[in-house]
């Protein structure tokens, strides 16, 4: 095809692209816009394949074949709760593939006359692949914390981090000035280098209430990495669906930093340091009421309201379809259920929502943070399950806490709160939560899924 | 001679040609620039708009569908390991692909599953 | 007879180079059209996701205010009447800096002023 | 200034138009966004002016003076209630601009190499020239009718209008295809002739409910036109400002649309002939009941809520602030006033709500026609303001009516109507009202400027 002609495509693939974003802002419309956005794909993937300068297809048909069936693998085998770390990698693969391209560019560059070495292209290249390398090991880092992985929770932020972290940043404006007047290889793969050094850095010492912003983030410079490269190879399709990307993950922090009460900038070069002034667990845990399936069941069938709150040990325990039960059966009593989601729930902005249709329970019982608030004082049972930082008061009143000033739902504030959790112990933040020796908390301890089902039997029986 | 004359002549103005040209295709390679940013600026507000009015309950597909857009790269990553001057562009445009791949493949089929479950 | 020879060779390649350059120039003309194409599509993406949320109180002001800054024409104008080739097109570019200024002007002052009554 | 600077201001004026526009959106941030559009088309001017093609000047100066003078008298001296007139005036000003521009571009081209006549810049120069000519006699001729010119009134529609006017538009077609191929100032004007007449005939047939429809399409197409102009001399802002208004004003033309229950196509192509099997108005007149502002003071000062009814009327009567007392009066006696605000009251998109926002009535007495209408059967009394076709009961009764299925505001449904207005004679749409004959409808003839301020002085007196 002619340059003209392919170009053509692209504007047709970048259409579809954006029929596929604003078709995923509507639930109706969202698997639409998903199918839209791989059209899209598709177009732009064909017309490259038939441009002129694409010569040998060998390793391009290998590529294409090992990635997608390592893509398809993952895409189909992984489980709900483990979809957030998926999507982390996946991410990180996508700034890889960046770094590599803007890498090929320069080679290909090489050997040709100076002029196609346009400061722009060169600045554009150095970009992409900062951005690409920070968006590679911040994701790997991101993947290994949601993953819990115990050797990522060893690794530590450096002292000083905040002057090692300025001074790798003017580092990699340094070198970018001076492989714009001196484009070569070797400089561009310094700067990946540093750039990946910086992405680790940045990620490792965010934790707790702030990772939501930083994969919200991450997503975004995704998209930011595939527009640099776009610039390097002037081509519009890559611009476009960067950018896209780049805005819409831009918003999305936006809104994680606002549900979090958090500034952006607290959130990346925010205070450090283990909050080493909280209370240890033996003292938060001086009151703890342990309760029976049995005597929760009791307290349901007299009860006229129940919030049920999940958290990320839901998705753990698969007890989704459990807990859709429970609310069946509930609900065919006249008591009136509702579900108190926090927009941090889970490992992954919106996650709760998703496990939660999953087990088709409907969209309408689902109430925001802000509305289950306004409604748990008149309510006769919160019942939180496998929910913790989300549910945890500190962050109210403890402003030394390292959630502290992250919008929780207030699941003290119920007549009676029940947690369903195996243990006493944390939850992502790894701190402990005075809820559970609060005066009006029982705790179940249990597997989730299994602690439900034993509710549901007890009610059936009683 | 005569020939001789007129062939300089020639060659004196196809040079001046040539350098017009040469002027030209470098202006024409800024315009591509400034044309680049245009569409950036442009694409980004309608990132922001399209964006700006998402429910919280479509927050996790959104981000895995997003990101598998971004992995549009693999247009470059294509045209990186396709040319034909192979060794080192040729192996980093192999290892891009299937990055960028498994990001497309993924990204979309994963959202796709999710999504399934909000229909009714 | 070798200067001949060399400048009649050179004079070859540098008729192919020109040919080189003048279809690189087409070229690059068609792609100036279809990045005005690809900016087009965005900002008509991009000018319905914005409007699409105006409250009916607006839309007199909307209407009265977009249709000054549809008197971007302006800009066309002054090129047309302000090239020294003058006459017809010198004409008609006067014709049109009239009418767009007009436009332009008249439009958003009065926008400003009908906003005006809006403030609190 | 060099090409790319100039691009590059470009670029910046680009943005300031849509951050404009987006402040356009609400009526907080609507002054700001109306400066941002105005320092966006400073922007672009600027850099023009220091293009290098800009040799001379004295043209430009002399226009810019004429024309802004033009523009200033009018913006400042016009009244609100004939804005829609001066609006669409202007917009047809922007349609003609485009035809020159694009005519003088073609007109430089003839001196060039016949390169720089390639087949898009042609065909563009020829959309630019319909566009902008259809803009043209389109705008003049909503322009009489807003005015309500008595000879625009007298020019009725051809018999088999939609075979010529698809004549024409094929005409169009085949000679934009002879002009790409032949490209001369000849054909183009020829072909701008023709659209004139095109712009005329397919305004002229319009009328009654229709025309807010054909004003909103008149504003996209000034819109559409200036992006034309963009293609044809290859320039991103007319583009990016062109188009901008050419979709905002689609998504206006779409409103209108939903708010009259029409189709675009069924306004464009519709049934014409002037309705003749209505009733007349000596038919519909039988049952007229005159009342005296002494008798609606008496009215109003029993009843608990108000909904008044503002239409055209009350713009020229400028009986705005007059209004505002009465509604300051009647909430003093804690009355319940709101207003009623149908979408196309008046002669624009919202003209309404800027004439009474300029006499100081807070907005959230403001309701629209959805809400009133719901609760009309609980209202006292609804007085209706200068208001005639969007509250006549024919709308929804006969279905032969030329404002058949518009959606009205159902005066006719509150306890007591009174209207008031100067006599019997039809509002824009030129046909009777049924609703004055009705059994709960009472006539206040009068100004209704004075007949407000009598119903003031009644009830102070009362
Ligand atoms: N949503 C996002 O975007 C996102 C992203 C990154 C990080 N985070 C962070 O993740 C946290 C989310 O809070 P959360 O309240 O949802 O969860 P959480 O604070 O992570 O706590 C989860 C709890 O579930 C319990 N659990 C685990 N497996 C279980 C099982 N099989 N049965 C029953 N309980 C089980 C665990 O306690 P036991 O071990 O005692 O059972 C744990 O305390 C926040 O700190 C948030 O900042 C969120
Ligand atoms: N909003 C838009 O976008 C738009 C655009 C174009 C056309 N239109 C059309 O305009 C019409 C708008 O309907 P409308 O109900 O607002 O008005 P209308 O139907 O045009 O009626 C206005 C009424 O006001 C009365 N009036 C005029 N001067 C008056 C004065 N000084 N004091 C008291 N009454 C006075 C007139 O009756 P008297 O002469 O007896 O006093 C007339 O019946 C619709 O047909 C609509 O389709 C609207």
């Amino acid at each position: 095809m002619s340059p003209v002609w392919i170009n053509l495509s692209y504007l047709v693939s970048a259409i579809f692209f954006i029929l596929g974003l604003k078709g995923m802002t509507r639930p109706k419309t969202a698997v639409r816009g998903n199918l839209y956005g791989s059209l899209g794909m598709l177009i732009a993937v064909i017309a490259t394949l038939l441009a002129a300068e694409v010569v040998s297809y060998v390793w391009i048909i290998v590529g294409v074949l090992v990635g997608g069936g390592i893509g398809t693998y993952f895409a189909i085998t992984i489980k709900m709760e483990k979809m957030p770390e998926m999507v982390a990698l996946f991410n990180g693969f996508g700034g890889a593939a960046s770094v590599f391209v803007a890498g090929g560019d320069l080679w290909l560059r090489g050997a040709l006359p100076p002029e196609s070495m346009s400061t722009s292209v060169i600045f554009s290249t150095a970009l992409a692949g900062i951005i690409g390398a920070v968006t590679l090991t911040g994701s790997l880092i991101a993947f290994g914390k949601l993953a819990e992985f115990r050797f990522i929770k060893k690794l530590k932020p450096l002292p000083g981090q905040q002057v090692i972290n300025g001074a790798l940043a003017m580092l990699l404006v340094a070198l970018t000035a001076v492989m714009v007047n001196n484009p070569g290889s070797g400089w561009y793969w310094l700067i990946v280098l540093i750039a990946l050094a910086l992405g680790y850095l940045l990620t490792i010492s965010i934790g707790g209430a702030d990772m939501p912003v930083v994969i919200a983030l991450l997503n975004s410079y995704s998209g930011l990495a595939a527009a640099a490269t776009g610039f390097v190879l002037g081509n519009s399709v890559l611009i476009i669906a960067g950018s896209l990307v780049g805005a819409s993950g831009l918003i999305l922090t936006q809104v994680m930093c606002k549900a979090m009460n958090r500034s952006l900038p607290a959130v990346l070069f925010g205070s450090l340091g283990p909050a080493a002034d909280g209370p240890s667990a033996d003292e938060v845990y001086t009151n703890v009421k342990s309760t029976s399936a049995d005597e929760v069941a009791m307290l349901m069938e007299v009860a006229s309201s129940v919030v049920i709150v999940p958290g990320y040990g839901m998705a753990v325990a698969q007890a989704q379809h459990a807990v859709r039960d429970l609310t069946n059966m509930l609900r065919e009593r006249d008591i009136n259920v509702t579900f108190g989601i926090h927009p941090v729930a889970g490992r992954m902005p919106g996650h709760m929502n998703v496990l939660l249709a999953e087990a088709d329970i409907p969209y309408d019982l689902l109430k925001e943070m802000d509305e289950t608030n306004s409604e748990i004082e008149q309510t006769d049972i919160c019942l939180v399950i496998g929910a913790n930082d989300t549910v945890n008061p500190d962050a109210r009143t403890n402003p030394n806490s390292p959630i502290a000033g992250m919008p929780i739902i207030n699941a003290d504030k119920a007549k009676t709160c029940v947690v369903i959790k195996r243990s006493l112990s944390p939850g992502f933040a790894g701190i402990p939560n005075p809820l559970f020796s609060a005066d009006n908390a029982l705790m179940l301890f249990g597997d989730g899924k299994q602690a439900v089902n034993d509710i549901i039997a007890a009610i059936k029986e009683g | 001679m005569h020939t001789l004359l007129a062939l300089e002549e020639k060659v004196g103005t196809v040079s001046e040609t040539i350098a017009d040209a040469a002027a030209a295709i470098q202006q024409s390679q800024s315009l591509v620039l400034v044309s680049g940013l245009t569409i950036f600026m442009l694409a980004v507000f309608l990132g922001i708009e399209l964006i700006a009015k998402i429910p919280p309950t479509l927050h996790t597909p959104l981000m895995s569908g997003s990101n598998a857009i971004s992995g549009i790269t693999l247009v470059g990553a294509i045209l990186a390991s396709g040319t034909d001057h192979g060794g080192f562009a040729t192996f980093l445009g192999f290892l891009a692909v299937v990055m960028a791949t498994v990001n497309v493949v993924g990204g979309f089929l994963v959202t796709h599953r999710m999504l399934q479950k909000f229909k009714r």
